[in-house]
């Protein structure tokens, strides 16, 4: 715990800005790919639970740790899959065969 | 000191590699490259995070992430695009997890010895994140059809539900106060987790879509929260981005849906018994059935055709044939064009994903603004599977649960092709005047049973 | 001074990002207020010039800042000012009497 | 710990305020509301800083902030319209001023003991401050005409301009490793000021825009190093949105003329020795010159107009008598609009500003895209001043230097008439070939006198 500084509100307060003003141009048509890219980039919560998995904090911490690298990598690995799984499928008029 | 750098600049180049990331997807022709950036970001955040020296060892990461790819690859490699709000509900959860063993541990692990404002920061952690791993697999649930997608409800169900949040609050403030009471902590957690399901239980399985957005939303905060508690930017600034996404699809899906979201929580939405009632006092109208042959003899003629797809699509998993019938129109010379509701089946841009599955061209999937003024002009407007969405009731009945939402104007096409099951209502369960209109004509059955009566039918004619 | 601490490198990238969208976002129309805002808004460097006038840091310091302070007030005075006397001329065809 | 966190949240909601207040600008219609909150937040802000420990005496501050006011109001209240250019030159000016002092007094303070990233920053500040305080007094200078505008140029120009950037870099770089080294700092302060007046010299008067517009950023930007010197946030926040304003402008103007910032910054824009050759090789064609009487009917039948400004009306001063040109033949039954290019007159927006300030609804100020359709359809189509805009060169001369930029298609219209002084070129030097275009006559002379005779005509008419 590396304790709280108040300019981490700054960051939480401009990246909802940055967050809120690019997620509104995201058109209807890409909705669904949004959802799951987003789910992906949540998967960073991977960086908390790589240290946990990592450090030597006792078993619990450990066990726990593992639990969550699981937990998020799965979000990251299917996440974005299947992002550009559904990404692939849209196709101008022109690009079809 | 240098490792200390690393880790910053990683960070940021992450950071800064999401938001690339999500701007590509305002158009279709940037998306890929945008994800590439992103995929780019999270990689660069792994390496650097695993060059810290509080890691000291690296077997049981190794573990956790090939585990991770072991299971999340398979979903989606098989998972079918009609499972994707399912499979959002689950992913949120494992995102809430996550976050919440992180702050469990921490807790744990430092004893309770935390500083007030950063027990503040934990304990809201671990309470959205533990009631979104409950609320999240109750959705996935019904969603699934794993629980009863009706909603539950019960006598005092609200009294209950309040005097928990009550109290969960209550705990929440005492800890701040006392870090180290470890039993109130655990107990929160316990309470958050039953919240979760509490929260969830009362809401019917169509409603799921906002409820997994508002999830969304709390599964970013919560790891934003994460994220002060461990010093971390990125997380704050990742789980801001995922915040602001869950949040703003939520706002659109209740505008577009012409409700509130107090009304989608705690309405435990009553409709269907006036549904019925509506529904029996108008049994006298006369509905137009007709026959697959004389549906294709309408359409094999038709000049101009625009197809509405619905919920319907999406339960028959028909988008293939519906692809192949536009084909065969316009092989035959007329043109067809796709109108999409904002919330035409039961997820954000659901319609989309599933006809760019079967090939169709985004180009050709209009928004309602779009092609509202075109159905004047259009010989057939062809519904498949959607309801609601084409429900003149929203235009012309102030009493009517939707009145306001607007919908596609397929009443003032030339003639109109419904193909539903049954005269059962949608999602709103209420009745729709459409299928009483002169001009439109029922073709009764499974989605996918009749188009593809429709394709040999006219492939014949 | 204070240190340099990294994040205020956060700051300072998210910020440029809002900054990015929020004026691609402004019309053309409105282009010449934009700029005096802006100006206005820079003005916010009177915080520094402030604490320069007022602590005693010295004759040199109290000297420069209180220069400072009347060249950041000049532009938040005036660029307020202007930007407002400019949209207040902006009017649409129904507000016309 | 209580006035620090009173600053703390201060700053934090001015930072929100702030970007708020830019939003704003979006829209006209919200456009007053944002500003409210741009100056709640800047009040906010002056407010939490004067309750810091820090500040013993405020009699100094006062003195400082009652100067500000006293030189500030009376520039907002009496500056004409058409001196906005210089007064934001003189605006960067003292931004930059506030800023390098603070660096300054900073470092005097310090006696040098500065550790090395902190010092980084702090000679980012002043040398970017002290170059923008003198580029920005060029500049108004040569706007407000107290040097000459046109460029000044000589031998080896190029040569001293890089070995003076270079010489400061190094200087840079010596007191990043060597923060003690107070005469290496104050040198490269004085250098940074030569190189401001340097970089500006060899600019044409006309493309003051584009500089402020850089300048604008580069203020932006040592504001945003003041912040991390003093570990201010508001300043870097406040700091980066200048600088993005100031960067997207300058990007769109400079595409607008499509022009590079390198043709700008180094060209010296030779072009007036070719546009003379071009203008001499084509005076055998014909120009219609037509008398204010004959315009006036032609103007007073037209059933629709369209009004096009340019620099010209700026330089009249006559937005007024073209709001009163324009109500007159509305009043007789004609339809009157206004085209307004992206980069007509000298700077963004420059039109609009000066068309609203005589009182034009903005709902009639059309952009360039919205309103190219329709000169087709129009009878006569008034150009006010403009030359470069509507010069069709832009179109369909491969080897003209304004080739590719967008233009006006104002020599579609049905007939044209252009109120200038004379025959000369515009701001590009370029000759224009829609003067000699059959539909074309030129009624010359001022442009405040010759619509003032068009209006006194039209009256008796
Ligand atoms: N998109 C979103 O984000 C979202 C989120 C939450 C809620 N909603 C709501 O969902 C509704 C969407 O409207 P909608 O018009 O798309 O759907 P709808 O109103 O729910 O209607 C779907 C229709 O499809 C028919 N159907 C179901 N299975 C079928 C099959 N296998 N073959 C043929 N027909 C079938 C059903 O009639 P039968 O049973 O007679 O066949 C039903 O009437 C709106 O009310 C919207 O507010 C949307
Ligand atoms: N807006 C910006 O942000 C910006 C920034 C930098 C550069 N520029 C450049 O500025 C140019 C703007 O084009 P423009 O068409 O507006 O202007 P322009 O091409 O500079 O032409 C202005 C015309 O107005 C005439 N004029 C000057 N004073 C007059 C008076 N008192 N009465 C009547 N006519 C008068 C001049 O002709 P006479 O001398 O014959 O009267 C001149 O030809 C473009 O080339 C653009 O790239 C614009």
């Amino acid at each position: 715990m590396s304790g709280i500084s108040f300019i981490e509100l700054y960051v939480f307060v401009l990246a909802a800005f940055v967050g809120y003003q690019v997620i509104s141009r995201v058109p209807p048509l890409l909705h669904t790919p949004l959802m799951s890219a987003t789910n992906a980039i949540s998967g960073i919560s991977l960086v908390g639970s790589l240290v946990l998995a990592g450090a030597n904090y006792g078993t619990v911490a450990t066990v726990l740790g593992v639990v969550a690298v699981t937990a998020a990598m799965t979000n990251v690995v299917s996440g974005f899959m299947i992002t550009d799984r559904m990404l692939r499928m849209f196709k101008r008029g022109d690009d079809r065969k | 000191m240098i490792p200390g750098v690393v880790i910053q600049v990683a960070y940021l180049a992450a950071a800064v590699l999401f938001i690339l990331g999500l701007r590509g997807l305002a158009s279709p022709a940037t998306a890929r490259r945008g994800m590439l950036y992103a995929e780019i970001g999270m990689l660069v955040a792994i390496v650097g995070t695993l060059v810290q020296h509080e890691i000291v060892r690296y077997d049981w990461i190794l573990v956790g992430l090939v585990l991770g790819s072991v299971i999340g690859a398979p979903i989606a490699i098989y998972m079918p695009m009609t499972a994707v709000p399912q499979r959002t509900a689950i992913s949120h959860m494992c995102g809430a997890l996550a976050a919440t063993l992180v702050g469990i541990a921490e807790y744990w692990r430092l004893r309770g010895q935390v500083p007030h404002a950063e027990m503040a920061a934990l304990a809201f952690e671990v309470m959205f994140g533990a009631l979104t791993i409950t609320g999240s697999f109750m959705a996935f649930g019904k969603l699934q059809e794993l629980v009863k997608g009706a909603p539950i409800t019960y006598r005092g169900q609200n009294a209950v539900n309040l005097t928990l949040f009550a109290v969960t609050l209550g705990l929440f403030g005492y800890l701040v106060v006392q870090p180290a009471a470890a039993h109130v902590f655990y107990a929160m957690v316990g309470l958050a987790l039953l919240i979760g399901v509490f929260l969830v239980l009362p809401i019917g399985g169509a409603d799921m879509p906002v409820v997994i957005s508002l999830l969304n939303s709390y599964a970013g905060l919560a790891s934003a929260a994460t994220g002060f508690v461990l010093g971390n930017n990125v997380l704050i600034i990742a789980g801001a981005l995922d915040g602001a996404s869950g949040f703003i699809l939520s706002i659109l899906m209740s505008r577009a849906m012409n409700r509130s979201f107090r009304n989608i929580l705690f309405g435990a939405f009553g409709s269907q018994a006036t549904a019925a009632a509506t529904l029996s006092a108008t049994t006298d109208k006369t509905v137009r059935s007709i026959s697959a042959a004389d549906a294709a003899i309408q359409l094999a003629y038709a000049r101009s055709v625009i197809v509405v797809p619905g919920y319907g699509m999406a339960v028959a998993q028909c988008q293939h044939q519906v692809a192949e019938l536009a084909e065969l129109i316009e092989k035959r010379g007329g043109s067809v064009k796709f109108a999409i509701h904002p919330v035409a089946g039961r997820m954000p841009g659901h319609m989309n994903v599933l006809l760019a599955e079967a090939n169709i061209p985004y180009d050709r999937l209009y928004d309602m603004e779009d092609i509202n003024g075109e159905f004047e002009n259009t010989d057939v407007a062809l519904v498949i599977g959607a309801n609601d969405v084409v429900n003149p009731a929203a235009r012309n009945e102030p009493s009517s649960p939707i009145y306001g939402m607007p919908i596609l104007n397929v009443d003032r096409a030339k003639s109109i092709i419904v193909l539903k099951r049954s005269m059962n209502p949608g999602f709103a369960g209420i009745e729709n005047a459409l299928f009483y209109n002169p001009k439109c004509s029922m073709l009764f059955g499974n989605a996918k049973d009749s188009l593809v009566q429709l394709i040999t039918e006219i492939k014949a004619a």
